[in-house]
């Protein structure tokens, strides 16, 4: 079936049936085997019959892994991304599976010999294009069978990704950053138990100042309660370099990345000022368990949005942007999966799809990935989806998931899952938060013998929430 | 059953923050009540997107007393809008022929984006707050954009010659605040700008950023933009931490 | 919030900001907060806007329980299947939670103090009302989150619904019942460790030979293997009676059954038959570890098919259905949740509501409920969404599932789950086929010391599939 | 990889089923050949169901031997006719005005139903078959029905006066086999029966049920039905042993 490559020109051609479906090259033939994206309708590279989809998809089975290094995407010359993962691409660790196609690699990705000690010392010979490529012939029962294999374990202040837990990001976001609104958000969360990834705020302003009084604020909360926990002010990596250098008690340096350089340029950042960051925090020396000092968020979309996509599907280069985080040796990193919207990722079938692709290849590639469980108001999804995807996730093993206050962004408007429901999926697979934090949550009193949670109106978690930073005095 | 919570342990947060806490557990669960005022919500915040900017009207209003230019996106509907934010961003080709060029300092463009009810609600009051500040600068007409994104600023501001421009639009509609208003201000605007080589000031609503201190930052980067001749991420907001930080009440 | 009964005319209304959203009654305020559905909008009581779905959320939250027992939402004269729920309804057992209102009762579901065995308890307390009501106003969710609490456990040759195991009817269904063809895919699904429910099939035809050559078939493999199971030809109860007179070796009576008296004589029922049938089976006394002897197959959507829906939604109709299967004490029922089409559930969205809400909903009332996680090929919906369904059927403790040769129904024409994705939900749950199925498997050398399969090409596998039923030449 | 079966123990089967058996495993999951082969049938079935009946030349095939009318149902398209099953079961008001009364004892409709490639490949042949087996009894003018449900030959058999009505109608076309055709059998006609009072011979296609066998079986169930005066649960099909179980090739 379909070894139809021209020589010379390399286009990819099977007949189904009485039609000839042909693509010119690799990168038309990884977009026209995505499952359907509004993304790459935009872009207008993805299949338009689903037929022709599945003819793509029995090429691209067809594909020797060995491919994605002989022939880039995108040009080595033209991008840095694509220059970091070729050059930095370990072929001895590649060599277990350096024979197969890509259909082989989905079939022994799902085969019992493939372990998760195999996975791992696969991970650094794995590139973002291989995984993407046999995502795309993967069902979503195969994406997450497959990621429940890997581990990907980091510390900071917390082990995140051990398996049997489940961590989560507290979002305590508000619409001026105010300390007082700030510190209501977070001290809900932790009587959730909530916050053992990081406690990770978006500032809704830009103002170097505000970010570095926000950092005080978690750093005072965090040694009040004696709490093993990471904070971080997710504000532009240059911002927080100066916050380091000005003095401020950072423990995590933030930035959303993508998988391009013009992607990231539009962003702002470039491979170099990305590790700037990441020496600023490690600087610092804030560790206890572990020194991964980095918090990276991604999305299907972004480098599409920025018009930095080169023609290549959406879920590509999401998958690029890991080996990007990967070089960083990050804490955590996420994707904001239905964060942008419709014109990425339509409905609530999209972002399930997405969220569980982008799990798969960010573990795959050894990236320590959570997700952000989430949609728009003007994406064709709700909470229900939401219930969904976590659910699935969980299933999957995701290392981490964000919660909010009752679901709702107050400041980044949109819905993601709540505090609550992070408590609910821990009790429903068992799998408990972070050791040292979990361990700090039977100190405090918080979790009870059975594991579960003492009420709000208990005098152990009132204990925690009539915390006063009175933090605006000190600034 | 009788309500987890008796006595508010939130309490003293519900004045500075819209934020949906303390809202009790079912077991592990959200409480019924919380489960439907959520849903209700979301009802509304999808309606929301759908809102339609009165741009006539407001085109009279500041008429008044500013010369004003109504032009739209090359989104025909809000369908097209959704789906193709290409086309949101750039400017119907008719409309932007009768736009002259000039020697302006600033152009501000309100623009619908994701929230007619934010445009409605703060874009005048800030227009007229920042006009206030900026008396010594050659202000453009001000463009009204219909179906618009933020870049659609760039090629408005590139026809109008201006040297910056600043864009007044609606953000998406949250679940709690469906009228947030976003400012984002581009140097030397021109088809294809980066959005790291803008600035941005968000979430200008009456539980976020009041107009007068939005205006303030607005105003500040403005001035900064001019005088350093960019925007963008080498440009950090940074004035007196007092305006920095302002109260909620 | 919304007292607005009037009194004499029961009507139902709220202020939800300047709209004032009124109701005519309790049929028309639960059409209207049921979660859209293509089949309401077909019969033209769905809700027609999002906020209207709402209000009368909030409205039917405030509803105490015990209306239901008052006002019957099809008349007690009008229809057997209202006299039969109201008449053989437990007050004793419904004393817990008769104070209640719906929003309350879906409260205490998620609540700590609501465990296995107080549902187990209140389940012959339940109506299908109530708990069709107060799934309308669960997210997807509190509908795995509660539906795991349940337990329902039958019993005939083996032993179905035990927590911690997973179930799985083998459908070996062939367009003419050759029975080589079925053989084919029986010994195909017995190698998987799948058929421990039941190994039911539907037969091409109506013909009672035909139908009693194959309950032959299947006796015969159980006889020749010593299988502990139960096989099931799903003809019409009728043809079932017949088969016992004839004196076939008969498990389990088959029988579609809906959730009104009209929609049963729609499938040419009525409980009386369905009484018979179920005494006709028990009178052979073939069960060894318990005596269920009905397998019900239910789905939303087939009364308003029938014109039989008394202007009530479709899930509430479903959900009587239950009432009719728990009166005959069956082994298993299953919901056969997007067989019908579109026109009923429109897509994927709609099909994953229906199946958490069937199973759920099933569960609380005691029935034995399993899930046949599919669709057709009019409907929009592919084997990705299926995936997201039964791990998400397996999260809320489904007592088991349907299965055909590669998820392919080359009878029915439709698409189910393979006997893959059984083994795999098992694999990832930790989820063993019923103990006396299992016992079986390990006897057989079909699981090894991991509970894992036998390779169909091992000697332990062929011993099996090279079994020959013979079944022409007898017959 | 190598193939986990080298030899298929499933060979001997694979002449008398279509069923996916046999596909092997990678791990648990089926392997990316069987998931791909799946995929593709899918993408096929799913277009199936869009399919078009060209009744225009069935029409005028029919028409050289027998008296044909083509009538449509009251769903105008085919996404209403899959949206409104309703309409599909009524007929267009305008072509049923012209249908006469008459004494017949059967009438044969031919319904797309949800598979055009079903009723193009066997609906007239199991119409002729069925034919050559009645030639003693009054069979009516056949109709073509075009967006046509089961229940739609109700009405028309209603309108013709007929005894019974025999509906040839594509079933929901599947993965392996787009284009079974069903034959649904109904004593005394007239809206509103139900689907008890039927009798059903389902799977008529080249892997399903044979043409001829099809055709005995219906003409046996005709003629049983109009002995007895009745269709439905009370009629059983109760052949001899050797029609009853056709054997496939
Ligand atoms: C959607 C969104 C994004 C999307 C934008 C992609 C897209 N196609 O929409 C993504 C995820 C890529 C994104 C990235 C970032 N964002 Co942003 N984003 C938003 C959000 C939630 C909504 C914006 C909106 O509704 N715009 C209106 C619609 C109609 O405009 P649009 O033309 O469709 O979309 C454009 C703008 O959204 C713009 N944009 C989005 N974010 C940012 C940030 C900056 C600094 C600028 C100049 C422009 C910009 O890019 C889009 C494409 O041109 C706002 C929060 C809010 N309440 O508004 C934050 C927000 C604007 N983003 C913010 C930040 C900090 C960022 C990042 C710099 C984070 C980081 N550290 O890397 C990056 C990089 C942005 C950049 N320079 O490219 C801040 C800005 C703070 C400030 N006052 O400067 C906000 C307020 C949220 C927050 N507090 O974190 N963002
Ligand atoms: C869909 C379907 C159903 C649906 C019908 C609802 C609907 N709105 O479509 C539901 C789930 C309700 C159903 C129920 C039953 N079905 Co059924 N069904 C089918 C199926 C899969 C497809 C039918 C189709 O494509 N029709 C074509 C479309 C265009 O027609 P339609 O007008 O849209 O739909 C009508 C027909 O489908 C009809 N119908 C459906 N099933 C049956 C069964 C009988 C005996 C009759 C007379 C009519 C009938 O009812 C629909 C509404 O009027 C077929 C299998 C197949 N390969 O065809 C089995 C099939 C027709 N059903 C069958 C059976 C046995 C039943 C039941 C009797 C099972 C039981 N023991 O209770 C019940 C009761 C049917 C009744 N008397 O009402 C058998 C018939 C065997 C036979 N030769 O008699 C078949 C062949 C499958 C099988 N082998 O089990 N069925």
């Amino acid at each position: 079936m379909g070894d139809g490559r021209l020589s010379g020109m390399p286009s990819y051609a099977i007949l189904l049936g009485r039609q000839r479906h042909v693509f010119d090259d690799l990168k038309a033939l990884m977009a026209a085997a995505s499952p359907e994206k509004s993304g790459d309708r935009l872009a207008g590279i993805g299949a338009d019959t689903n037929e022709r989809r599945i003819a793509a998809r029995y090429l691209l089975a067809d594909v020797p892994l060995r491919t994605f290094l002989e022939e880039p995407l995108i040009p080595y010359e033209a991008d840095e991304v694509t220059r970091l993962i070729l050059d930095s691409h370990d072929a001895q660790a590649f060599s277990p599976v350096a024979h197969m196609t890509v259909g082989q690699f989905r079939d022994w990705l799902l085969s019992y010999e493939c372990t998760t000690a195999e996975l791992s010392k696969l991970a650094p010979g794995l590139t973002p294009e291989m995984v993407a490529a046999v995502s795309k012939i993967m069902r979503n029962h195969d994406l997450i069978v497959a990621a429940a294999k890997t581990s990907v374990v980091t510390g900071f202040r917390t082990t995140i990704g051990l398996k049997g837990r489940l961590s989560s990001r507290l979002q305590p976001n508000h619409p001026t950053d105010d300390p007082e609104g700030v510190a209501g958000s977070t001290l809900d969360g932790l009587t959730y138990g909530v916050g053992d990834a990081v406690i990770g705020i978006n500032p809704a302003g830009d103002n170097l100042e505000a970010c570095m009084q926000l950092m005080e604020l978690f750093d005072r909360l965090r040694q009040r309660f004696d709490i093993p926990m990471q904070s971080c002010v997710l504000t532009h990596v240059t911002t927080s370099i100066k916050a380091v250098e000005a003095g401020a008690p950072l423990d995590l340096v933030f930035q959303s990345i993508a998988g391009t350089e013009a992607a990231n340029r539009g962003f702002g950042v470039d491979l170099q000022v990305l590790r700037e960051g990441r020496e600023a925090a490690l600087s610092l020396k804030r560790g206890t368990v572990g020194d991964n000092v980095m918090y990276l968020e991604t999305g299907q979309g972004s480098a599409l949005s920025a018009d930095a996509h080169h023609g290549v599907d959406e879920q590509t280069i999401e998958a690029r942007a890991y080996a990007v985080a990967r070089h960083l040796k990050p804490l955590i990193v996420n994707t904001v999966v239905g964060f942008i919207g419709p014109e990425y990722l339509y409905d609530a079938k999209q972002i399930i799809r997405a969220g569980l692709e982008d799990h798969f290849c960010g573990k795959l590639l050894g990236v320590p990935m959570g997700v952000d469980v989430c949609y728009t108001n003007h994406a064709e999804a709700d909470q229900d989806d939401m219930d969904n995807l976590m659910f699935l996730l969980a299933s999957a093993g995701v290392n981490f998931l964000i919660a909010v206050p009752g679901a709702d962004d107050v400041m980044l408007n949109y819905q993601s899952l709540s505090y609550h429901d992070i408590v609910s999926l821990r009790h429903s697979f068992g799998r408990p938060p972070a050791p040292e934090f979990e361990a700090w949550l039977y100190r405090m009193g918080l979790l009870d013998g059975e594991g579960r949670l003492a009420p709000q109106a208990s005098s152990v978690a009132r204990n925690l929430i009539d915390y006063r930073p009175d933090i605006r005095a000190s600034a | 059953m009788s309500n987890p919570i008796d006595l508010d342990p939130f309490a003293r947060f519900r004045s500075v923050t819209r934020a949906r806490i303390g809202l009790g557990r079912a077991g592990d669960s959200l409480p019924i009540r919380a489960v439907l005022d959520f849903q209700l919500a979301h009802a509304r915040a999808r309606d929301a997107v759908h809102g339609h900017v009165d741009f006539a009207a407001m085109a009279a209003r500041l008429g008044e007393t500013l010369p004003v230019t109504r032009l739209r996106s090359r989104a025909a509907d809000r369908s097209i809008y959704l789906a193709r934010p290409d086309l949101g961003r750039r400017v119907d080709p008719a409309g932007l022929a009768t736009v002259q060029k000039g020697d302006w300092d600033v152009a501000f463009v309100i623009a619908d984006g994701l929230s007619a009810a934010a445009v409605e609600a703060h874009a005048e009051i800030v227009l007229s707050a920042c006009l206030r500040r900026l008396g010594d600068l050659k202000i453009a007409p001000v463009v009204l954009g219909e179906q618009a994104r933020v870049a659609f600023g760039d090629e408005v501001g590139e026809a109008l010659g201006a040297r910056m421009v600043v864009v007044l639009i609606g953000e998406r509609p949250g679940l709690s605040v469906p009228d947030s208003l976003g400012a984002y201000l581009t140097f030397g605007p021109k088809v294809g700008r980066r959005d790291s080589e803008r600035n941005c000031i968000s979430n200008i609503h009456a539980d976020g950023l009041p107009h007068e201190t939005a205006a303030d930052k607005i105003a500040w980067l403005i001035r900064e933009a001019l005088r350093l001749g960019l925007t963008g991420v080498e440009l950090k907001e940074d004035m007196s931490g007092a305006a920095a930080l302002p109260l909620t009440p």
